[in-house]
């Protein structure tokens, strides 16, 4: 059966949803419908350096429910699945300057890339101050050596946005923030498997078909094939499938302390992300390696794509406190 | 006619927009087999905004024209919108002259070379520049052999068309299909095919016929 | 193709959902296992009137996402769509009565008004004293003449959890918290439509199949065949059509003041949620119909179910007070 | 035999555990067809905790048997679970002596009467009391036709089976089938199906083979 969003014209997806969002969180966004980014509804108290992401729709709460105190200052949202313009970004950038510089935080696709990229190249040219962190933690495009577009950026960019978020709320400087966000980046990694693939937008059939005993593994947040098939399994068995490759690649041993993002791809049932959790706590317990911090919901959507990512980011007494710190916004609040 | 009018370079767009918006799934499907899947809509969201800003420009030049497509290319986002974008305002700034076969392959060359800048790609790689590097050879080779402006589009097609071809059995090192290995294989990258589509509509009856 | 889940035993899903929810907000919440409760894991600073409501499971995250400072003391999840046992609910109404009474919030199901009940009478005898609240919003079950179960309970629980949780902390007797919530009630009308239905963990296929051009209209949160199919449209043709009875029903004219809530069942993008958020608000506004607060957002999901619901409450000015005290759950923080 | 013996109830009981087993999936395609879809779940998990009780239950008797059945439906939750816990608990509470039909018909009478005064439902309303109002009346007419327990039990399964067929024809006015009205036509009642299930589990093999 085709499957239906409850939506208009696709076209004005975006658009649309962005009215239903201001709507929904007037004392928290401004939606500027064109070119389109979200602002928010007050600006910090105090002139600090501004924080603006954005990428394709369709991952939401990210970015634009991340906006607001102690995240986002402005989120770009593109096309579903397709990187906002340069001239977006470029307007949001200039309507979030306060003089002190903005952080752009890019996950890493080639459009995304070059559209922040030619943002920034546009508005250093009117004297605003930019710097960039790259987030690119999916291990299931780890570079082979004939090269590549690198590792894809995931869940990791909530970490980046409320953690670099925090720390410009306490005033660090732009080259502060960008060393902190490179910092976040390295120490995080993540791997994600599907049971089922997403449907864009207009189209009458999902971006793969899965066997029923197989999950695909290694899936992006695009709908796009992940890195292989494998069986389907229990929670108990998929679940350290997921955390083992993340676990090897940020060397985590006995004593390691780590932040855990639980993913929700779209479609996957709060049950079912309770179990991934305490899953995952029971075999990074089973290493020695504590939990100190969790974060279990859909917060990087790949529509309706029903499956999960583990992130893992090795954490420090530093990363904590500013994870802790409060923040506001749509989708995260504390 | 030896080189592109204001007329024929509108058509040549016009004709680009309609034959992109009837093969807009085709290319879609390319994409979802080895992408994103957004790649029709991206496109024909870009072709729509084209055809406001030619319909919305007072003058009548080649210029205006190609201007239009790359600022509409320029407003779409994705990873395609700014590439084209920047490709076709090659072509836009050599059209302030006359559009003959070699101020053709000069704008198609430095086209490609921004390209290659901007995404990091090289022939191979299973991308839009696949097509647009034999495209952009075909037309130096027509243009030094003395063919019309036509004539050397025309052969730019074939290039185009060939070199898309051959993006079906690469591996791609670029862009979303870079992220699916083998199942990139086969599928041929709507991108270059969509770089051999735009040659194509310049075919010398919607040139002429202008 | 069949619908799997990120799950171990069926039999077990809920136990170790609620290790996992546990888990993720060890700061706001504690399990117990068995009987199966969720409390606070801090009680009320002052003793007060205690909030207990529960359910079956496969709605998070009602109700243990909303147990925390300003809405409940605690939850009782039964296994998936089944309600819990009088025995859980008796044991959850012990632990967290504090001397002052308990308000028991019940959603009107047979099972769950049968077992609050029987549990009810365990305590009384214990010289416990409870009032209840019975949640009956959903209007695809207005009663016909020859009698029935009546209105099922649906998204406007939520409203009663927070607006009712609200004035516990400010020390509403049990008396007034009986009288507030069945206000809240009185005031709260809900309709929804499914676009796809539900798959009940260790099932083989959803509870009801739909042609590609129809949705299932009046559906409640149990997967149950709704009340009639209708032709898939637009968003800005589906929504009046669940909003109208709605307004109908509360008897909602120009000048009136709503709190609405978009709430999505299970596997409806963000992105969706917000469409219908802005239709419904231009569909309210179009009648002179005030929103005064939203609530979009996955808070009564019927597992997997692709579709939404929308509650409207008629607002006053103490409705709204209360609704903006703060509150802290793992589901729901302002 | 005139009356159920302690190890025949707990044949009764186990058999019925082993029926259920059997037809979990065709009673909860009844409550997917007219329901929420998880009553063999929720029986499921009943019985499972049965046979948990039976074998932790150290005294021998009819009493103890039923005993178990019913603490194991009540702390079951869901609608069928208390429901079934109290009916199931009359019978524990007659079987503290020898379970002849008559004390079988006053068990399943006042049993019958707990259900409906609880869940409000009458015949006709299809639920599970439109078996055990017939089974009851049956009892009651063997007993007093001078009829063995396993005749009277043979008479309520019979009368409790066309009961439960009798569901089918009726719309809901109880539990979740009544939400789905229509829908509902042509599906037998699950719970009222149960109830029948468990007066065929007391087969004369079954007691007198004990
Ligand atoms: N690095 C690159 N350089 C040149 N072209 C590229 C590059 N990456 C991708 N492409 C082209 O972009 C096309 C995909 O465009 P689109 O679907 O808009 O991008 P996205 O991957 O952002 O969804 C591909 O078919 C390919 O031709
Ligand atoms: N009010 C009622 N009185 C008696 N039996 C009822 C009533 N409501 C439902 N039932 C019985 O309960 C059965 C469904 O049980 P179950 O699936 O456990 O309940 P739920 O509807 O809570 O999922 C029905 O088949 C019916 O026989
Ligand atoms: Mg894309
Ligand atoms: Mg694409
Ligand atoms: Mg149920
Ligand atoms: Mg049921």
């Amino acid at each position: 059966m085709p499957v239906r969003q409850l939506r208009n014209d696709p076209d004005e997806f975006v658009a649309e949803a962005l009215r239903g969002l201001q709507g929904a969180h007037p004392e928290l966004v401004h939606c500027q419908p064109d070119p389109a980014y979200v602002l928010r509804a007050q600006p910090a108290r105090r002139a600090k350096v501004a924080l603006v992401s954005g990428g394709g729709s369709g991952h939401e709460p990210l970015h634009t429910g991340f906006v607001g105190a102690g995240m986002l200052d402005a989120a770009v949202p593109g096309a579903v699945f397709a990187s906002p313009t340069a001239f977006q970004i470029a307007a949001a950038i200039r309507a979030s300057d306060r003089g002190h510089g903005v952080l752009l935080i890019v996950k890493n696709y080639t459009g995304d890339v070059l559209n922040f990229s030619i943002a920034a190249e546009l508005v250093a040219d009117e004297g605003i101050e930019v710097g960039t962190v790259l987030v690119d933690d999916d291990l299931a495009t780890e570079p082979a050596a004939e090269g590549g577009p690198g590792r894809r950026g995931t869940a990791a960019v909530v970490a980046v946005e409320k953690i670099c978020g925090a720390a410009a709320e306490r005033g660090a400087t732009l080259a502060e923030l960008v060393a902190l966000g490179r910092r976040v980046v390295d120490s995080a990694r993540t791997m994600a498997l599907a049971l089922a693939a997403c449907t864009q937008p207009g189209q009458d059939r999902p971006s793969f078909d899965l066997p029923a005993d197989e999950v695909e593994f290694g899936v992006g947040i695009h709908g796009e094939h992940g890195v292989g098939r494998r069986p389907f399994a229990l929670a108990r068995e998929l679940v350290p499938q997921l955390a083992e490759p993340v676990v090897r690649a940020l060397g985590l041993a006995s004593g390691a302390s780590v932040l855990a993002i639980v993913n929700g791809l779209g479609a996957t049932h709060a049950l079912e992300l309770s179990v991934v959790h305490q899953e995952l706590s029971d075999y990074l317990n089973g290493l020695g390696v504590e939990v100190a911090r969790s974060l279990v919901g859909p917060y990087v959507t790949a529509l309706d794509m029903r499956g999960c990512s583990v992130t893992l980011l090795r954490a420090d007494a530093e990363l904590i406190e500013l994870w802790d710190a409060p923040v506001r916004t749509p989708a995260l609040t504390w | 006619m030896d080189s592109v009018t204001a007329v024929a370079a509108r058509e040549w767009i016009s004709r680009f927009a309609e034959v992109i918006d009837q093969r807009a799934a085709e290319l879609t499907e390319l994409d979802r087999q080895a992408g994103d899947g957004d790649y029709g809509t991206n496109l024909r969201s870009a072709l729509r905004r084209t055809r406001t800003n030619l319909a919305a420009g007072t003058e009548e030049s080649a210029q205006a024209a190609f201007t239009a497509i790359a600022n509409a290319f320029l407003h779409t986002g994705g990873t395609s919108g700014p590439l084209f974008g920047v490709w076709f305002r090659e072509f836009a700034k050599a059209a302030h002259t006359e559009l003959t076969a070699t101020v053709l392959a000069d704008a198609a060359q430095s086209a490609v070379d921004i390209v290659r800048r901007l995404g990091k790609a090289e022939v191979g790689h299973k991308t839009m520049v696949d097509a647009m590097v034999p495209a952009a050879t075909a037309l130096r080779a027509s243009a030094e052999a003395g063919a019309d402006a036509p004539a050397a589009l025309a052969a730019a097609a074939a290039a185009a068309h060939a070199g898309a071809d051959g993006t079906a059995d690469q591996l791609a090192l670029r862009g979303r299909a870079s992220y699916v290995g083998e199942h990139a294989r086969g599928v041929v990258d709507p991108g270059a095919r969509t770089v051999a589509l735009f040659f194509d509509a310049a075919r010398p009856d919607v040139l002429v016929g202008a």
